[in-house]
C-alpha cells in the first residue's frame, strides 16, 4: 500500500463499541425503483446484514454496471460506483487489486453480469479475486423496458421477440461453476432469511462469491419465479441444499433427491422404500456434485436446487500479488528509481 | 598478415538483415549498445515482420534492423544505409533498395544456395551476376566459418546456425573498431546456465572478429569518434522501456502505487512486459482478459487512490473509448498509453504510423474532453510519461500518452536524468468531511476532490451519469448538464496554464514553418537544418501537447508564410490546425508503416520555398 | 348547458405531464394520431425520465408528451406551451416554466395532497394560493371524476387510477374539438382480450368529453383547422419507425435480406423492436450479447450477401468503433444506425443531443473513413435510411445513418412515398470466374466486387490486415499500403458524386447563412423564416451528407458574410466546416438534453445581424 | 433466402462424381507458422476430413479471430474471413443465421477464443447456432510472442509474468459445458488419427461443435502437452472417451476409472478387485456425466480425459429462425411494402 494511503487507513476511527443498524447503511437518496420490484427485498437483507459483517462503512465499496439493479450503490451508504454497462466485475477487480483490504461488492444484473459483461464475469470468477458478486436475475431487461436477457426462458415474447426468442438460456450457476468459481450460490428475492444467510455467507467466503438472486420485475416480468416463491407452490418446487444434510423438500418433507447412478431423481419417502439414508448429502467443498446439483436447475420433474452449491478454498489473487510484491522486495530491496536509472550499461562523457 | 588502412568518417547507417530466425534484433541491439558506450551518437531502426517465425529463406520472413551512429548530432535512424548486411538472399532482395549506390554488402554465400535464390526469386544468383557491381560486395560464406569455429565442441548443426549472426557480429566490431567486451560481459550473463551455448557464441564472435583481421577481404577499416554530446552520466533505451519507467517515476514521485491494467498488443506490449518486472517498486501489473477490462481495471484502481494506467495500441483505444468516457465523467486519474501502429484496423500491426491522433481527440460518443501528449524520441518517452502522469493527477482527468512503433522500439543514447530534479508530484487524497463535495472543484484547476474508499466519513457514489455540480447527485437538469460540459471543457483548457508555451526552433516568422508532432521529429529537425545551413527561412516547431496547445500556437503559426505539417498519415494535425486557427496549412503525408526519411521532407521544403520565389 | 363560444386558432401546443405510471406518453400519442387524422400539420416531443416507474409523486418521475399542431407548416415542438395538463404537483412543478403567460393549467386536483405537495417541494398548494394568477387554471378533481364514472363496474382502485389519463384525454379531445373515434378504435384493438379495462377506458374518455360539455369550467372551446399541406395519402411517423422501414424498403428494392444485429439501448431499441415485427419480409433481427456482437454479426451477415445493420446510440458507437475499422477494410455493405442521445459516457439516456458527429467521422484507429448521412425530421429517417443503404451497397462500404432521440421519438405526419417510385437499388453479386479478384475495383466507384460464401470457383479470403491491390492478399509493402490507405479515402469521397448538390433554403448570398445537420432542421427553418419575414437576408444550409460534404458546400459558404452553426453540442460541425473550407463559421450551441427553440436561433441571428450593421 | 442467393445457389455445380483430395482444401498461400508448430498438424488433418464430408469447397467458410491459429483460414481453398481479435464466433454466428446452408467453420485460439471472445463464445454455445468451433489450445499467446493465457496453468513464467502466472486457468471442456453447450470434445495436434474422427463428429453434429486441440506451440510454449501426447507418458496419462465403453486405459489396458459415489477414482484391473463391469460407462448423451468427466480435467491423479464429452440434439438456433420466418410467412403472407406504408391510420390530403 502506498504512503499516501497508510496515511488515511490510520485515521480510520477504533470499531465503535456500537453496532451500527441497517438504517446507517441507508444513503440520502431516494430509491427510485418501480414500486413492487423485488430489488427493494434485496437492499433492505443487503442492509440488513452489513452490520453484522463488523466492517465499518467506509471500508465496503459497491459496484455495478448498468441496469436498475446496477442502481443499488446509490442507494447504500458506503463507497460506490455506478459504472457502465457490463463492466462492474472489471473495474471491481481493478480496485481489490489496489485496495486488498476493502470489501468489495459488485451489483449485476442477468443483462448485464451476463449479456454484455459475460466475459469479465466468467474471468473474475476463474481469478478468485475476493470479491461478492451479487446477480438480480429477473430474466428480463428492465431499464430498457423490457427485452429478453440471456436468462429468459426459450419462446420468450417481449418487445424484441415477438415471435418467442431462441436462445436457450444460462444456468448461471453452472457457467459459474464451469468458469471455475469457487463460491457458487442461488437466493430469492421473496425468502429474507435465507438471502440473508447466503449473503453473509458469500460476504464470509475468501476469494470470488457469485451469488444469484432470483428477482421478481413486476412491471416486465411479473411473477417469472413465483413458482419458486409462492407459499402454495414453492416447497414441491424447490430444494434448499444444505452442508452435510441429506436433499429433502416437500411440504411435510417427504420427498428427497437420490442419484440413480450419478444422475438425480426425485423418490418419496413415504412408500417406506426409501429411507433418508438412500438420499443424496450435500457437501459443498466438492466440485463434481456442485455440478450435478446445478444441472438439475432446468431439468423437468426435478426441483430447483436453492442455497450454496460450492465453497472451496483457493488461492485469492489479489493477496497472491501481495505476496509476490513483498517477495519481491524482500529479495531485491525496495525499488529505487535512481539505482534503476543507473543501472545496466551506461556511460559517461565528459 | 595483411595490411589495413584505417579511415573516419562522420557517421555510418549500417543494416543487418536475415531470417527472423537469424537473431537480428539481438545482433542490432548488441551493436547498438557497444555502440553507445564508445560515445556515439546513434538512432536505431527495428523492422521486423508480424509472422513469428515465418519459414526460413521467404521474402516476408525477412528482419533487419538498422542503425545510424556517428561523432555528430544523430537524429533519424537514416534514410539509407552505407552497409547492408545480408543473411540470405531474402535479405538482399528486401533491403538493396536502401543502400546507397557504392555502398558495401556483406552477403552469407550460404544463404545463397538455390532454394534460397528461388524463394527470394532471383534467377541468377546476384553475388555471382553483374549485378551488384554498383557496390562494394563481400560474399563470405558465414556458416561455414562459423561451423569451423565451433568444429571442437561438436554440436547440433542447429545450435550452430543459431550463433552465425554472431559472426556477422564480430566483423562488424572489427570493421568499425568496436571492442567486444560489452557483448562479451552480456553473452556470459544471458547464457550463463547454459555454458556451451555461451562458450560457442563467443568463440564465434571473436572468430568474426580474427577473421577480419587475418584475411585480405577488408583492407580497410573505419574510424567513427564520440559525438559531441551534453557532459552526463549515458545509457541506451527504448522508447517502450522510457516510457514504463518514465510511469515508475512519476508514481514514485507522487507516493502511489502504479497500477497498470493492460491487454498485450503489438508495439505496445514491452511496457507491459518492462513494468511487470518492478514487483519490488510496488507496481501492480494486471495482463486482463481484453483490452476493455484493462482500462476499466486501471479505472477502479484509481477510484481506489493508485496511479492507474492502461497500455495499447490503436484497435485497443478504439475498444476502450467507452471506458475512457466514463472516465471523462467519474473524473479520476487515467494514463492512457497509445503505441500507434499501422492501420486501419489490423492493418500493420509491426509498422509505424501517426494516424490515431484524431481518434484520441474525438473517438468517444458525447462532449468527452482528454488531453494528449506525444513524445518526440525514444528518450522523449520518460518525460512524456512523466508529464502526462503528473497531469492526470493534479487535473483528476483521463490523458493520452502517445507513442509509436518507431519510438516504442527504436533507442538512442540517453543523458540519465537526476531523478531528485524531477518536479515534484503531489496528490492530495481529500479526508476532512467538513465541507466534502464529491463534485466541488478547485479554482483553479477545476479538479475535483479525489476521496479514496476508505476514508470515514466520505462515503460517496459515482458513475457514468450526468451528475449536479458540486453534490455530484445524478441530475437531469438542463442547465445542470450544459454547465457540467462546459465545466469539464474547461478543465481540459485549463491545462494550458500548466505546460510550456511551444518554443520554434529557427527563426521565429519567416517563409515557412515546419510543424510536426510525435516520433518525426528527428527527420523534421534534420530536414529543416538542411535548409538552414542554407540559409533558407524554415523554422521548424514541433508540437508535445496536442490538447490543449500551447496558449502561442496561434501567433507563431501566423507569422509564417507557410506552414508545412508532416505526419505519417493522410493529415490529422492539419486538420486540427486549420479548425482551430484558421491557417491555410498544408500536410505533407507518407503512410507506408516507416518513418520518414529527412530528404523527403527537405525536398517538399524546397518546392514550398520555391512556390514562394 | 352553459353555452359555449369556439374560437379560432391558427396553432397550438398541449403538454400532457404526470407520473411516469400516469400513461402521459400513451395520451400523447393518442391526440397526435387523432390530431394527424384532422389534417393538421403537428410535431411532438415525448420527454420521459431514465427511471421505468420512478416512485409517484416524485419530480424525477415526472413524463411529459408535448404536441404542437396547426392549420399553419409546423416545424416544431413548440418553444412553449399554451396549454399545460397537470395530473400532479411535481408535473406542474417541473412544467411550469415552458408554459406561455396567460397559458392554460388543467391541474389534477387529487395529485395536489400534502403528499405530493411536499414532494414537489411546494410550501402551499399553487392551486389555492395565489401564485398560478398569471395563467387560466382549472382545477379538475379527475381522479375523484374518473371513479364516479366507473363506479357501475367497481373496479380495483389501480384499474381506475390507469384510467383517469383518458379523462384528461377527452377534455381536451373536446376543448380541441377532436372527433374520438380514433382512439376508440384503438381502446378497443388494444384491450380487446381485456374487456373490463376496454370498457373502463372507453367510459372514462366519454365522460372527460362530456365533463366538458357540460360544466361551466370550460366556456371556450378552440378549433384548428386543416393544413394546406401537399395532396395525398399522409400518416402520422415516428423516426425510429420511419428508420426502421426505410431500412426494409431497401433491403426490398435490393433483393437482399435485411440482417439487423443489435442490443437494446436507449433511444435507439425501438427500431429493433420494429423490425423484429417484419419476420414476413424476411427480416432477420438477433438481439447480440453485446456492440460488438452486434455489429460483427451483421457484418459476417453482409458477408454473406444480406443487408447487415446494426443500431445504436453513442455508447455503442464507442464499443463498435474496432469492428467498424474491420468493416473499413474488408469494404463490405454495412449500415450503422446511431440514434444520438446525451453524453458523455451515460450522460442523459433520455434526452436529445447531437455530439457523436465528430465521434462518428474520426472515431477509428487507421484512417478508415466512412460515410455519414443524417435526418432533418423525424419521417426523413424513412429516406434517410433507404439512401444509407443504397450507398452502402453501391460502394460496398460501412455508412453511419445519424438520428438523435428527438428524431426518434417524434413523430410528425408523413405524405407516404410512392413505393415504386423510390430509385432501383441493384447490387450485384459476382459470379464470373474469369478475371475475379477480391479487391479488384470497379473504376467508377472503386468498389470492389461482392463474391459471396456459396458461389462456385470465387473461394477468397478476407480479413483486417492490409490487403493487396486486386488481389486481395495479406501485404506489407510500404507502397502498396499507401496505395491502398489513399484508395479508400478517394472510394468515399467520390461517393459526393452520387449524391445532389447542397441546396440553400432562401437566397444563395448574404449577410448569414445558418448551416444546420440532423434534428435541428425544424428550429432553424422557423427562426430562418421569421426573419426573412422581416426582410433580413439569412438563408438556411441544411446538411444531409456530413460526409463526404456535396461539392459545392464551399462556394456556398463563400457567399455568405457570416456563417452560423447552431448545434446541440459544443460545436461539431463548425470544426469540420472550418477545417476543411477554412470560413471563420461560428458556433451556436446548447447541451441541455432538449432541442432549440426556433426563439434561440432566432435572437442569435439577430445579434449576428446587428453585428454586421 | 433471398431472390439474389438463390440465383446463385441454382449455378452450385452438380456434386462431381470424383471426390476432391485434401490437396484440392490446400490454397495458394505459403503457410507462414513457424517450422515444426502443432497448427501444421491440424491444417492437416482438416484438409484431409473435408474431403469426406461431402461438402463442395465453395459452401465452406472459415472463420477466425487474430493470433497464429486465426492464420488458418488463408490456408484453406474455401472462403475464409480472418477479423479481428476474439470476434470470429459473432461473425460467424451472423453470416450462418443470414446463410444456414453454408458450411462454417471457426478457427480460433485460447486467448482469441477464451480471453477477449469469451463472452461471444459462451453465447455461441448456449444459442446452438450449426458452426464447427475448432479451439488451438497452446497455453500462450503465441503471435504477439509469448504471454501467458487464459489456459496457461498457474505460476507460468512469461514475458509478463516474471514472477509466475495467479490466473487459475480454465478447463475449457467445463466452461463450454458450463456454457450449455451441446457438442463439446478433446483432441491432440500430434494425435491425427483421433483428431481426424473427432473433427468429422463434429462436422456431422447438428449445433455448435466445442473441440479444444491441444496444440504444440514449439517456440513459446514447447512440450506443453508431450505427457498426454508423447509415446513414453501418453498411455497413463490420457484416458481416450468412447461412447458406450468402460473407461480403460494404460499401456495394457490394465487401469479403468470407477466411479467412488459420484467421484472418479482410477482403479486397477490386475489385482482382481475391480473387473470392467465396475468402471464407469461413457455416454456421450448425458449432460451430468459430461460435467463429472470433464472435471477431471485437472485433478491430480486421474488421466487427462480426451475424446467427446457431450453430443446432444437441442434445437438449432438458425433453423428456429428459419422456421419463424416461414410460420410468419404462412400467417401474414409475403411482406409488401406498400401494404405497410398504408396501414393503420392514414388519411387523404386533397
Ligand atoms: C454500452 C451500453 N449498451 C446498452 C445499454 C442499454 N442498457 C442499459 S441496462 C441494459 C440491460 C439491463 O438488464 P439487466 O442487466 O438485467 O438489468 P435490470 O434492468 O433487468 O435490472 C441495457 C441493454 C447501455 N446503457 N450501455
Ligand atoms: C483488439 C486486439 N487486441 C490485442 C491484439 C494482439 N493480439 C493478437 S493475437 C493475440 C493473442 C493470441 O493468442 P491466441 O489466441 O492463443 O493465438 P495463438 O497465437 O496462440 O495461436 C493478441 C493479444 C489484437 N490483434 N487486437
Ligand atoms: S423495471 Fe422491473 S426491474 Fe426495473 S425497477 Fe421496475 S420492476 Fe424493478
Ligand atoms: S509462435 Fe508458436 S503458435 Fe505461433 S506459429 Fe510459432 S510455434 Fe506456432
Ligand atoms: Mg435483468
Ligand atoms: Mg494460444
Amino acid at each position: 500500500m502506498s504512503a499516501l494511503i497508510e496515511e488515511i487507513m490510520k485515521q480510520s476511527p477504533p470499531p465503535s463499541d456500537q453496532k451500527p443498524s441497517a438504517k446507517d447503511f441507508q444513503s440520502d437518496q431516494d430509491v427510485r425503483w418501480c414500486p413492487g420490484c423485488g430489488d427493494y427485498s434485496i437492499l433492505a437483507q443487503t442492509q440488513r446484514v452489513m452490520p453484522d459483517l463488523g466492517i465499518p462503512r467506509h471500508q465496503m465499496v459497491f459496484v455495478s454496471g448498468i441496469g436498475c439493479s446496477s442502481r443499488f450503490p446509490y442507494y447504500m451508504n458506503t463507497y460506490g460506483f455506478h459504472s457502465i454497462h457490463g463492466r462492474a466485475t472489471a473495474i471491481a477487480s481493478g480496485l481489490k487489486m489496489a485496495r486488498p483490504e476493502l470489501s468489495m461488492w459488485v451489483v449485476t444484473g442477468d443483462g448485464d453480469g451476463l449479456s454484455i459483461g459475460g466475459n469479465h464475469m466468467i474471468h473474475l470468477l476463474r481469478r478468485n479475486l475476493d470479491i461478492n458478486v451479487l446477480l438480480f436475475n429477473n430474466q428480463i431487461y428492465g431499464l430498457t423496458k423490457g427485452q429478453y436477457s440471456p436468462t429468459s426462458e426459450q419462446g420468450k415474447v417481449t418487445k424484441s421477440t415477438p415471435y418467442g426468442s431462441l436462445d436457450y438460456p444460462f444456468n448461471p450457476a453452472s457457467l459459474a461453476l464451469g468458469s471455475s468459481a469457487t463460491f457458487v450460490a442461488r437466493t430469492l428475492d421473496r425468502d429474507p432469511k435465507h438471502m440473508q444467510t447466503i449473503i453473509k455467507r458469500a460476504a464470509q467466503h475468501n476469494g470470488t462469491s457469485f451469488v444469484e438472486i432470483y428477482q421478481n420485475c413486476n412491471v416486465f416480468n411479473d411473477g417469472a419465479f413465483f413458482k419458486f416463491t409462492e407459499k402454495d407452490s414453492k416447497d414441491d418446487t424447490v430444494i434448499f441444499l444444505e452442508h452435510g444434510k441429506p436433499l429433502i423438500f416437500g411440504k411435510e418433507k417427504e420427498k428427497g433427491i437420490r442419484l440413480n447412478g450419478y444422475s438425480p431423481e426425485v423418490v418419496s419417502l413415504k412408500e417406506g422404500k426409501w429411507s433418508q439414508d438412500d438420499l443424496l448429502v450435500h457437501n459443498e467443498k466438492d466440485t463434481t456434485l456442485s455440478f450435478i446439483l446445478s444441472d438439475m436447475t432446468y431439468k423437468a420433474g426435478l426441483p430447483r436446487p436453492v442455497g450454496i452449491f460450492l465453497a472451496i478454498d483457493r488461492p485469492v489473487y489479489e493477496q497472491e500479488m501481495v505476496r509476490q510484491i513483498s517477495f519481491a522486495k524482500e529479495k531485491r530491496g525496495d525499488g529505487d528509481m535512481v539505482k534503476l536509472l543507473h543501472s545496466g550499461d551506461t556511460w559517461a562523457v565528459q | 598478415m595483411a595490411e589495413k588502412t584505417t579511415q573516419n568518417l562522420d557517421e555510418v547507417t549500417i543494416r543487418f538483415a536475415g531470417d527472423s530466425g537469424d537473431g537480428m534484433q539481438l545482433t542490432g541491439m548488441q551493436f547498438t549498445n557497444t555502440t553507445a558506450i564508445l560515445g556515439n551518437d546513434l538512432s536505431t531502426l527495428p523492422d521486423y515482420p508480424a509472422e513469428i517465425r515465418a519459414p526460413a529463406g521467404t521474402l516476408f520472413g525477412v528482419s533487419g534492423f538498422q542503425i545510424h551512429f556517428g561523432s555528430t548530432e544523430i537524429n533519424t535512424p537514416g534514410d539509407q544505409c552505407d552497409v547492408l548486411v545480408a543473411m540470405n538472399a531474402a535479405a538482399l532482395k528486401v533491403n538493396l533498395g536502401s543502400l546507397i549506390d557504392g555502398g558495401t554488402i556483406i552477403a552469407n554465400t550460404d544463404g545463397f544456395n538455390d532454394k534460397n535464390l528461388k524463394l527470394a526469386g532471383y534467377a541468377t544468383n546476384p553475388l555471382v551476376d553483374e549485378s551488384l557491381q554498383r557496390f562494394h560486395l563481400h560474399s563470405v560464406d558465414i556458416t561455414k566459418l562459423t561451423g569451423h569455429a565451433l568444429q571442437s565442441m561438436n554440436l547440433s548443426s542447429k545450435l550452430v546456425d543459431r550463433s552465425k549472426n554472431f559472426f556477422a557480429l564480430g566483423m562488424m566490431y572489427w570493421m568499425y573498431n568496436r571492442p567486444l567486451e560489452t557483448t562479451i560481459e552480456w553473452i556470459q550473463k544471458k547464457f550463463g546456465n547454459k555454458p556451451d551455448i555461451m562458450e560457442a557464441n563467443l568463440k564465434v564472435l571473436k572468430a568474426g572478429w580474427n577473421f577480419s583481421e587475418t584475411t585480405e577481404i577488408f583492407s580497410v577499416r573505419y574510424e567513427v569518434g564520440p559525438a559531441k554530446l551534453a557532459p552526463g552520466q549515458y545509457r541506451n533505451i527504448t522508447g517502450n522501456q522510457a516510457l514504463a519507467w518514465g510511469l515508475m517515476a512519476a508514481a514514485k514521485k507522487a507516493n502511489l502505487d502504479l497500477f497498470l491494467g493492460s491487454y498485450p498488443i503489438t508495439p505496445a506490449s514491452d511496457i507491459l512486459h518492462e513494468l511487470s518486472v518492478y514487483k519490488h517498486f510496488g507496481v501492480k501489473t494486471f495482463q486482463a482478459e481484453d483490452e476493455i477490462a484493462g482500462v476499466t481495471s486501471a479505472l477502479g484502481a484509481s477510484f481506489g487512490g493508485a496511479l492507474g494506467v492502461t497500455t495499447t495500441s490503436g484497435p485497443g483505444v478504439a475498444l476502450k473509448s467507452e471506458a475512457i468516457g466514463l472516465a471523462v465523467m467519474v473524473e479520476l486519474p487515467l494514463v492512457i498509453v497509445n503505441v500507434q501502429r499501422g492501420g486501419p484496423s489490423t492493418g500493420l500491426p509491426t509498422k509505424t504510423e501517426q494516424s490515431d491522433l484524431l481518434q484520441v481527440l474525438f473517438g468517444r460518443n458525447g462532449e468527452a474532453p482528454v488531453p494528449i501528449i506525444a513524445a518526440a524520441t525514444p528518450a522523449d518517452c520518460f518525460q512524456t510519461a512523466f508529464d502526462a502522469s503528473r497531469i492526470a493527477l493534479k487535473y483528476m482527468t483521463p490523458i493520452f500518452c502517445m507513442s509509436d512503433g518507431y519510438l516504442g522500439n527504436g533507442s538512442e543514447p540517453w543523458l540519465i536524468p537526476d531523478y531528485n530534479a524531477l518536479p515534484d508530484i503531489a496528490p492530495k487524497f481529500r479526508t476532512e468531511k467538513e465541507g466534502f463535495f464529491p463534485y466541488l472543484r478547485d479554482e483553479q484547476t477545476l479538479s475535483r476532490p479525489w476521496a479514496i474508499p476508505g476514508t470515514p466519513g466520505l462515503e460517496h457514489r459515482i458513475g457514468g451519469l450526468e451528475k449536479q455540480h458540486i453534490t455530484g447527485n445524478v441530475n437531469y437538469e438542463p442547465e445542470n448538464h450544459e454547465f457540467m460540459v462546459r465545466m469539464r471543457a474547461e478543465k481540459v483548457e485549463r491545462i494550458a496554464n500548466d505546460i510550456p508555451l511551444a518554443e520554434v526552433e529557427g527563426d521565429v516568422q519567416g517563409d515557412v514553418l515546419v510543424v510536426g508532432w510525435g516520433g518525426t521529429y528527428g527527420s523534421i529537425k534534420s530536414a529543416v537544418a538542411r535548409h538552414r545551413l542554407r540559409g533558407n527561412s524554415v523554422s521548424h516547431l514541433h508540437l508535445r501537447w496536442l490538447n490543449p496547445m500551447p496558449r502561442n500556437v496561434g501567433e507563431i503559426l501566423y507569422k509564417f508564410k507557410h506552414v508545412l505539417v508532416p505526419e505519417l498519415n493522410l493529415g490529422q494535425l492539419v486538420k486540427v490546425l486549420r479548425m482551430k486557427y484558421l491557417v491555410p496549412a498544408v500536410g505533407f503525408n507518407k503512410i507506408q508503416g516507416l518513418p520518414f526519411k529527412a530528404v523527403d521532407i527537405e525536398k517538399k521544403i524546397e518546392e514550398i520555398l520555391k512556390g514562394t520565389k
